[in-house]
Formats: structure tokens, C-alpha cells, sequence
């Protein structure tokens, strides 16, 4: 990697970090579970390195580490995220359509 | 550059946005759904994207990875029961990192397995990778277990541990600089990969279950930081970002966690609380604790004009999150305003107790934060604390030699009577005596949390 | 500008674009004016981009352009701080100091 | 790389972080110093990183614009007063794109001039950069004449106006496209620039000098722009990010002022508000102004429990804000409560009215906005309108027909009593009949808000 990419990647680093600090800080208790299940699948984005790692036959053991890799990060992701639609889905406002939701909460 | 290039590179920058909608979405319940769904979306194009990368040569492994995943992982999400969150996103911190170890490992391994050279910046960013990733799975796996009671959730202390640990993070760090400026010595790599796997046990190792919502949420950092590492070591924009989004999350929750405890992040890491050594602190306490009968308690709440429920960890453990609601839906009925008073910390997660009462149809509207509520218990006629201890324990206000002094608290001592259903003389996570208990306004309601309500439903039916 | 450059700059860009909008839309409008004031000072940067037209010789015309945007953009850091400073040294909570802040209002 | 490239790179780097410090700074008077304190720190840093840059060959040029702009931007900022800041942001704004325009044409020409070449991304963010800053250019030096009153700020309209902009602006775009896939046709690119100069004044003619602050954020965020542009031609990150802050919260303004006006941009920039044509909306009102004299107002404020101030544009123009402040001082010492209702588009800029008063050393704790002040005014006993009008105009509230209808307003007319200063029978920026003045509750107090306040002033002195 050359040093000029190091800079431009710390330039992306220091501004995804203020980023998330803004955003997450302005996220209400009332949502902090599901902000961590959300984060944690958005983090399962090292899915993209694993995939390339698993498809280009590198070697052998290469291979196998990628395999493992996608799986664990796709458990992520997917976990990750319907996890969070599931609580979500469990937040009202007002009662009512309590049936449905308790559907929705388990769909 | 190809057309495939392009593709990916916009597939990814549009990933980045959309991940960062997807959390501004979670500002306010009303978006956060939509918000879920862009974060869901970009996902998808990021991976259609990474699926075009030329150095790709054989699906078969990739199909079956991400068949395999999302079948565990759908499992996972619709069968882990709410109250077991925690665990759940332990171990899914665990996956995460042990995938950007893993990732790292391979990308040494074959530049240096067959005689390849990585240059010094990569080799920096890569070792963190690697590391972060190790000491995250351990550590997460160890959190897990603790959380789930495969291993006694109590700290394991020893004499000189944290020396120990330094010595050892001392060792493995020295370990990383020496491979900077001599990349190519293999064998030392592993033991610095084997090195981070057993630091991350040590880590948490001293850590009391209790403290376990603090420490995942740092692991979760950790996690987000590996997977950044692995995005300056491919020079992947998205990762850096996602991974730093996730890590800062991370931070920035423990940092919520210990200012409500108030609490120093190392007093978490290090000090081991709860271990039997502070948990005798603040007994021998003098007074009596008054027992209530039931009936007394159902009048009580029929006749009142406003209730506040103070549900707490016990709750969660009684899984009475469901009858709470039926109980404040009749006492509603009957025309008693019924609010939840929500503490930062009650039961183990942040958030904890929000989620259980949606779940339990509760609307967000009727929860109140610490704030919101204090205010209103002098006008309160009963304050029923559900399996709550330290986030009631007038200690924290009131005597500043206690370990919690300055924990806000949510003061339902000021209540005009205040009811607590617990099971026994248990003691709250911190180990600490509860003056609370010993007040006048108090009546305790021995027994399961969830037993005492079904039956205070029936009794209040009735009255 | 290659194309990856230029997908890098996208990624700066963008993060900027949300980050902007999360800071500023935190600005209360009691510092509105100073807000405007300071960004016009900060977006005086472009005489980064000046400075080297102005000094590296590439060509008499070059040169000119180049002086003039140095002045140009020069006029706008430090009018647009000076003012800055001003402004903010005149908001006080409390009364009281009243002739120290005055001074600083006009230094 | 050198170690210069280095020091440069991170100088930049540096600087982007304290640039973003220093407007998160901003979200608080008590941090704010500070937080300018850092931006102009990086700005240092930044500035000495690219005296580092290997193609400079010589530095007179250089330290001779340093010290010039230095001098003049010094004299400006010390001696402008502060109810002439929106010209002084007009005229920056000029300078700041004038700037990125020249960088951009003196890049194209010394490629183009000497037989070089551009690549289409490169020409592509080179034209944008040049059409906004020239266009900014030319349109903020306008709208600083107007605000000025170097010409007269009235709207100049035309049959076919916006048909003959949007044909113009359409053949910059047209030439522009033609010169991303020709590059090499220098006379075009000049041509380009030259429209993109007129079109600048033919943007900011049709529009009035009160709209002017609208427009001037709007240039804000093209001139913001601009410098972001430059940015990605010198494929500089300093530059995009420092451009983009700037071009967001000029955009942002923009927004907020609209929002707070009710109108939509397109009818602040194409609506030509406040020309003769809407200037007679709402005329021929019926009902009296009652008059009331000084020595009235005098005592209705020194016997008063609560009174509440609220300055609008006319207290700039007659620059009263300090005596403004005696008045308060002199009834708070008297005991009486002495609050500010600001509203966000009171006088000419967004925060106008709170510098102004900061400036007479108004403490901020006592000014409140909109939402803070409007449910106190059935409790204040005096409410004294100084030199504002729409802010305060009850039709917005109560008459749907009116053009400003549904814009919020400071509801003075829910005061026991109200005094309106003012000098005569004037209109406020949109035109419209004030119905305040004709209520029972109001009193017209007529003459220069300075000299009937200094005549309070005395008055309340010896009430
Ligand atoms: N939320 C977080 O993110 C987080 C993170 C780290 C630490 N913590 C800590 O966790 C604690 C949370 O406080 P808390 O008041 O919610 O809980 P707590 O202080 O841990 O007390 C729980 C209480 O519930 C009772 N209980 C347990 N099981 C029960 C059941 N089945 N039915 C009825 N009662 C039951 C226990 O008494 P019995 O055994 O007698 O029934 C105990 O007194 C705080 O100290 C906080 O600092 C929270
Ligand atoms: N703040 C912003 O960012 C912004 C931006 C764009 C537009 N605007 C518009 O500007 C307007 C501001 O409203 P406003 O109520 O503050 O001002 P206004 O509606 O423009 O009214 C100003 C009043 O002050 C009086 N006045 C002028 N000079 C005076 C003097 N020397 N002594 C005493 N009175 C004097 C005028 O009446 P006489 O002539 O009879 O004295 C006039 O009625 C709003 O319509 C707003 O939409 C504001």
C-alpha cells in the first residue's frame, strides 16, 4: 500500500469516526439494543474481504480460511439484521395492532 | 479499469452511505425501520458488488459460505429469545472478529507462505487486524460463555494477574513491531495470532458477569476496529468505514454504561467487581424489611390514581415482561395511569428493559427515562419495583461512602408507597445492601416475579 | 485523475456532505451569524490551492491569477476569523465584565 | 515521497480534523471560542504545509498576497460594524469563489496554453469548479451593492426573465459538456467562464435586497462548492472537506431562513418577493392606529411585573441595541423582569438580533427564541416591539390569505399591553399591513427607535 493510500484511508477513517460518533450519539436509550445488533451486522461487511479471500483460489488453506470467514460473517449479517427488524418490528407507539405485531415480532 | 471496477467501487461507496442512513434511521423509533432497511439494501449491493471481483475464480465456496451463513444466522435471529440478547451478541462479536482474523491470517499467509512481501504500512495494518480480531473472539467467546452460564459468571482473580496481562500484551505487541520491520518471519506470526487468542481469555477472565454489557460493548469496538484494519490492509473504503461506524458505537455505549454506574471504564476492566471481595461492602445494615400481603398490594394499585412500574434485571430473568403489561393494562382499565420508569442501566444490556416491554406490546410512549420520571413520584400513590435493586438504591444518592455513590438513581423512595416484588434476600449486581428495603414507604412481595404478578392481576380483578 | 482517485475523492465527499450536515445542524441559531462568518473563513482554504499557482513559475499569467486568488482567499481567513473572534468575544452569559468584553469586541 | 509530501499530507490531514473540531465548537456559545480557536490553528498548519510544496519555485508572489490579504481582511474584520455583516459575508463570499475560479482557469490554461492535456474527470470537476465560482462571483458582489445600497435593492424584473436565465444557463451547461469531451478548445472554455460571470448577476437581479440573505446562503453553499471542486481537481482532500462544510451549512441557512419565512427557495429565488407587484398585497386595512405617548409607555414599563423585548430589523438600521440594553437595566433595577423574544428571521441574517444585542453585552441566558418566549406573553405585561413587523404580524396566524401566512411568529398581541416603535407608517421587508397595529392592545409609539428609547430611558428614570 502506498503512502499516499495510507493518507486518503486514514482521511476516510477520521471522518467515518466523527461520523459515528455523531450519529450513534444521537441514538435514544430506547433504541440501544437494537443499535447493537444493527451495528453488528453492518459490521459483518467483512463479508467483502472474506468472499474475495474463499473465491480466488490463492491456495489451499487460503481457501479454507475465506470459507470459514463467509460463513461466520454472513451468520453476521444475517442474524445482525433480522434480529433487528424483529425488535423493531416490536416498537409502538400506541397499543393497539398488538396481535399483529407480536406476529411481526416473531416473523 | 473495467466496467466490473466501477461497479464494485460505486456498489461499495453507495454501501457506505446507505449503512450511514441506515443509523441516523435509528435517531427516532418512527424511521428506525426504513433506516434498517437502506442499511439492509446496501449490504445486498455491496456483496452483488465484491461478487464481480476479478481475482474471483471459483462460487462454489462463496455459494456455500453464505448458504451455510444465512442459515445459521436466520436461525439465530428468529429463535434467540429477547432476554437472551446479550449472548447473542456476544457471540456474534466473536464471529465478526474471528472473520477479520481469519481474513488476515490468509492475506499473510500467502504472500508469505509462498515467498511473496508485504510492505511495512500493510504489514502495521495487518497485524492490528490480526490481533483486535484474536483477542476479540477469546474474549467474546469467554463473555458468551459467562453470560450464559456455561462458566461461573463470577471474576477469576489471581495474585499479580494484571501484571501478568501486561507482561503478555507487552510480548505480543513486541512481537507486532519486530514483524513490521521483519515481515517475513512466519512462525513468529502465528505465535503473536496464538498470543492475541489468549489474551483475549485473560482479558475477560477477571470480569464479573455483571460487568459483561460493559465489556462486550468494548469487544464490540474492538470487533469494528479489526474489521477497519482489514479495510486500510485491502484498501477498502467500506470496510474502514462500517468498521469504524461499529467501533465507535461500541465505544460509545460502554462510555454510557459506566457514566450511568458511574463507574471508569478501567474500574470495569480491572478492578473486578462483584467478585466476592466488594460484595460484602455496605452489609450489616440495621432495620427491618416489612412483608406485604398481596391483597393489601392489589387494593392498593386498584385505587391508586398513578402507578410507575420499575422493571429491572429481575424482570428479565422472570420473563415477566408479558403479565407486567396485562397488569398494567387492567389497572388501566380501572382507570389508573400506569408509566414505566426506565433506568440507563437496568437489567444487562442497555436498553434492556425497552426492548422487553415492546416486546411485550408496551408502547414506547408510556416508557419514561430517568428524567422524565423522578419528577413525577412524589405524585405517584404506588412505585412497583420489579426485580430492580441498584438502580432504586437510595445509597448512590444518599451515602457517598457507598461503591455506587453518585449513580443516578430513579428515587421511588419518594413515592407515597412503593412496593418491590422480589424473590428473597438476593442482592443486586453490585453486591450492595439496599436501604430501600428497610424504608417505611416499602413492602417487599416475596417470590417470582412473574408468579407475584399473575396473581396480583386476578387479586386486582377482583377488588 | 485516475478513476480510483476520483472515487476516493467521492468518499471524502460524501462523508464530509453528512458530516456537514450533522454538525452544522447543531449550531444553535443564537451563533447563526458567527456560523456563517467562520465557514466563510475555513472555506478560505482554497488558498492552498493558490499558494502553488502563485509559486510555482508555470507562467507569467498563471503567476497573476494566482497572486490574486492568494489575496483573495488571504482576505477571507483572516477577515472571516478576525470577525469570528469578535462575535464570539461578545457573547456572555451573565452581565457583568461588561468593559473587558467590550474590548475584546473591537480587538 | 519526500518527507515535505509527508508533513504536507498530514498538515492536511490535521487540519480537516481541527476544521471539523471548530465548527463542532459551535454547538455551544461557551465552547465556541475554543473550537475557532482550533480551525484556525489548521488553517496555520495547512498554510505552512503548502509553502512546503516541491513545485514552488519562488515565494514573492506568495508572502506578498499573504501580507496584502492579511492587511485587508485584518481592516475589515476590526472595523466592519456589526449591522453590516450580511454585506461583509456577501463580499467574502465574492472573494472566496473569485478565488477557486482563478485557480481553476490559471490550472486549465497552463495545460491548454502550452499544448498539455486534461483528463475528462479532471476537466469535468475543473469546469464545475470555474462556472461556480465564476457565477458565485459575480452574484455576491451584486448582492453585497444591493445590501449595501450601492444599487437600488429592489427586484429588476423583465417579461421572460427566467425563460432567457434558463437559456443562458443552458448554454454554459451545453458548452461545458462540450468542452468535457473537447478539452482543447481554450477560446470556448474562456467563453464558458464569461457567461458564467453574467449569469451571476442575472441569478441575483430579480431578487429583492430583503430576500438577499437567502440568496447570500445559497452563494454561501455555491461558493463552498466551488472550493470543494477545486478540491478534487488538485485531488486535495483539505479542500473537499473544508468546501463542503462550508457549502452545507450555507445550504442549511438557506433551508432554515425559508423554513422560517414559509416560502419555498424556488419562490425566494424566482418569486421576485417584495417588488411592487406583491408590495400592495393586503392594503387598505381598516381601523385606527391608536398613538400613545412617551411618558405612558414610561410608567406602563417602570410599574410592570414582566416585559418583554422584541427587536426586530429596525433596530439594527437605528442601531438601538445598546440603548436597548440601558432601558433593561434601567427597569431590571427597578425590579423589573426583562426578557428578549427572538425570532429566527428577525432583521436581516440568520442570528442577526443576537449578535447585535450580544454586542451591547445582552447576556444570551436572557434572550429566548420562538418556542421559549410565545407561552410567556400572557404573563408579560408590556410587550415592546422594536422596529419589528413581520415577525410579529398576527395575519400570518390568522389569516390564511396572507403571502406569509403559517410563518411562525412572536405572538405579542397575547401581551396585556404592546408598544410599537417605529418611525412612521413604514412596511416591513415583505410588504404586507401589520393588523397588530390596529388592535386595542397596541400603542404606536412613532419616532427613531434610538431617540424614543433614550427618551424612555430618562423617563423611566424619573417615573
Ligand atoms: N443495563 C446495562 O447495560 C448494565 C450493564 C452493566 C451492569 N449493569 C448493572 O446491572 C444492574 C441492573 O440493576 P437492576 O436493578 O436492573 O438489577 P439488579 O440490581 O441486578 O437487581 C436484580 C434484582 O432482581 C431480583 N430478582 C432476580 N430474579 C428475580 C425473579 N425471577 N423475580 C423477582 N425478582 C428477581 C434480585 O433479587 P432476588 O434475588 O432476591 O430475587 C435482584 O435484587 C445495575 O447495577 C447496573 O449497573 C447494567
Ligand atoms: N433574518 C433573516 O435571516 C432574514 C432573511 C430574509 C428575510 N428576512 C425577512 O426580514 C423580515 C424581518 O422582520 P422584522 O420584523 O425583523 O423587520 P421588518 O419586518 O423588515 O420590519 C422592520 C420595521 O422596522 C421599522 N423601522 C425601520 N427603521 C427603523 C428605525 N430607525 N427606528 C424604528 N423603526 C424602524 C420599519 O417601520 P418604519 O419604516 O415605519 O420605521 C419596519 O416596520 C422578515 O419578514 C423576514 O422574513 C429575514
Amino acid at each position: 500500500m502506498s503512502a499516499q493510500t495510507l493518507i486518503t484511508a486514514l482521511y476516510v477513517f477520521a471522518l467515518a469516526a466523527f461520523l459515528g460518533y455523531q450519529v450513534i450519539s444521537r441514538v435514544p436509550p430506547l433504541l440501544h439494543t437494537p443499535l447493537m445488533s444493527a451495528t453488528n451486522a453492518i459490521s459483518g461487511i467483512s463479508l467483502v474481504g472474506s468472499i474475495v479471500t474463499a473465491g480466488a483460489h490463492y491456495n489451499t488453506i487460503s481457501t479454507i480460511l475465506g470459507f470459514t470467514a463467509v460463513v461466520c460473517s454472513t451468520t453476521n449479517v444475517v442474524g445482525g439484521f433480522v434480529i433487528t427488524d424483529r425488535m423493531l418490528g416490536m416498537f409502538k407507539r400506541k397499543p393497539g395492532a398488538a396481535d399483529k405485531s407480536k406476529d411481526k415480532s416473531r416473523v | 479499469m473495467h466496467w466490473q471496477t466501477y461497479f464494485i467501487e460505486f456498489s461499495y461507496l453507495l454501501a457506505s452511505i446507505l449503512f450511514i442512513l441506515g443509523l441516523k434511521g435509528l435517531s427516532h423509533p418512527e424511521t428506525a425501520k426504513r433506516g434498517m432497511h437502506l442499511a439492509e439494501f446496501g449490504m445486498l449491493m455491496a456483496i452483488i458488488g465484491t461478487l464481480m471481483h476479478f481475482e474471483i475464480v471459483t462460487y462454489t465456496w462463496i455459494i456455500t459460505g453464505l448458504v451455510v451463513g444465512s442459515l445459521v444466522g436466520l436461525a439465530m435471529g428468529l429463535w434467540v429469545p429477547m432476554t437472551a440478547m446479550p449472548q447473542r451478541t456476544a457471540l456474534s462479536h466473536a464471529f465478526g472478529a474471528f472473520a477479520a482474523a481469519l481474513v488476515g491470517i490468509s492475506e499473510y499467509y500467502r504472500h508469505y507462505g509462498f515467498g511473496g512481501h508485504l510492505d511495512k504500512i500493510t504489514m502495521g495494518a495487518l497485524g492490528f487486524e490480526v490481533m483486535l480480531g484474536a483477542l476479540t473472539t477469546t474474549g467474546s467467546l469467554l463473555a458468551f460463555a459467562k453470560l450464559q452460564g456455561l462458566v461461573r459468571g463470577t471474576p477469576v482473580t489471581y495474585k499479580g494477574q494484571n501484571i501478568f496481562n501486561m507482561a503478555l500484551l507487552a510480548t505480543t505487541i513486541g512481537i507486532f513491531i519486530y514483524l513490521i520491520v521483519f515481515p517475513g518471519s512466519v512462525p513468529l506470526f502465528f505465535v503473536m495470532v496464538g498470543l492475541a487468542f489468549v489474551f483475549g481469555l485473560l482479558l475477560v477472565m477477571p470480569i464479573g458477569a455483571a460487568d459483561m454489557p460493559v465489556v462486550m460493548s468494548l469487544l464490540n469496538s474492538y470487533a469494528g476496529l479489526a474489521s477497519a484494519a482489514t479495510g486500510f490492509v485491502l484498501s477498502n473504503n467500506v470496510l474502514i468505514i462500517a468498521g469504524t461506524l461499529d467501533g465507535f458505537s461500541g465505544f460509545i455505549l460502554s462510555i454510557l454504561m459506566c457514566r450511568a454506574m458511574n463507574r471508569s471504564i478501567t474500574n470495569v476492566l480491572f478492578g473486578a467487581f462483584g467478585s466476592a471481595a466488594t460484595a460484602s461492602v455496605g452489609d450489616g445494615h440495621q432495620g427491618t424489611m416489612r412483608e406485604i400481603n398481596l391483597e393489601d398490594v392489589a387494593v392498593q394499585l386498584a385505587y391508586a390514581k398513578q402507578v410507575v412500574f420499575v422493571p429491572g434485571y429481575g424482570m428479565a430473568t422472570a420473563q415477566a415482561q408479558h403479565i407486567v403489561r396485562e397488569l398494567a393494562d387492567t389497572l388501566e382499565k380501572r382507570g389508573v395511569t400506569v408509566k414505566y420508569g426506565i433506568h440507563p442501566v437496568a437489567g444487562r444490556m442497555p436498553g434492556h428493559m425497552n426492548v422487553l416491554l415492546a416486546e411485550a406490546n408496551v408502547p414506547y410512549s408510556s416508557l419514561y427515562e430517568l428524567e422524565q420520571i423522578n419528577p413525577e413520584f412524589p405524585a405517584t400513590d404506588v412505585a412497583v419495583v420489579i426485580g430492580a435493586n441498584d438502580v432504586v438504591n437510595p445509597d448512590a444518592r444518599d451515602n457517598p461512602g457507598s461503591p455506587i455513590a453518585g449513580m443516578p438513581i430513579l428515587e421511588v423512595d419518594r413515592a407515597k408507597s412503593v412496593v418491590v416484588l422480589k424473590r428473597g434476600q438476593g442482592k443486586g449486581f453490585s453486591g450492595l445492601e439496599n436501604p430501600l428495603f428497610f424504608k417505611d414507604v416499602t413492602g417487599m412481595l416475596y417470590g417470582d416475579a412473574k408468579e407475584s404478578l399473575t396473581r396480583l392481576v386476578q387479586a386486582v380483578q377482583h377488588a
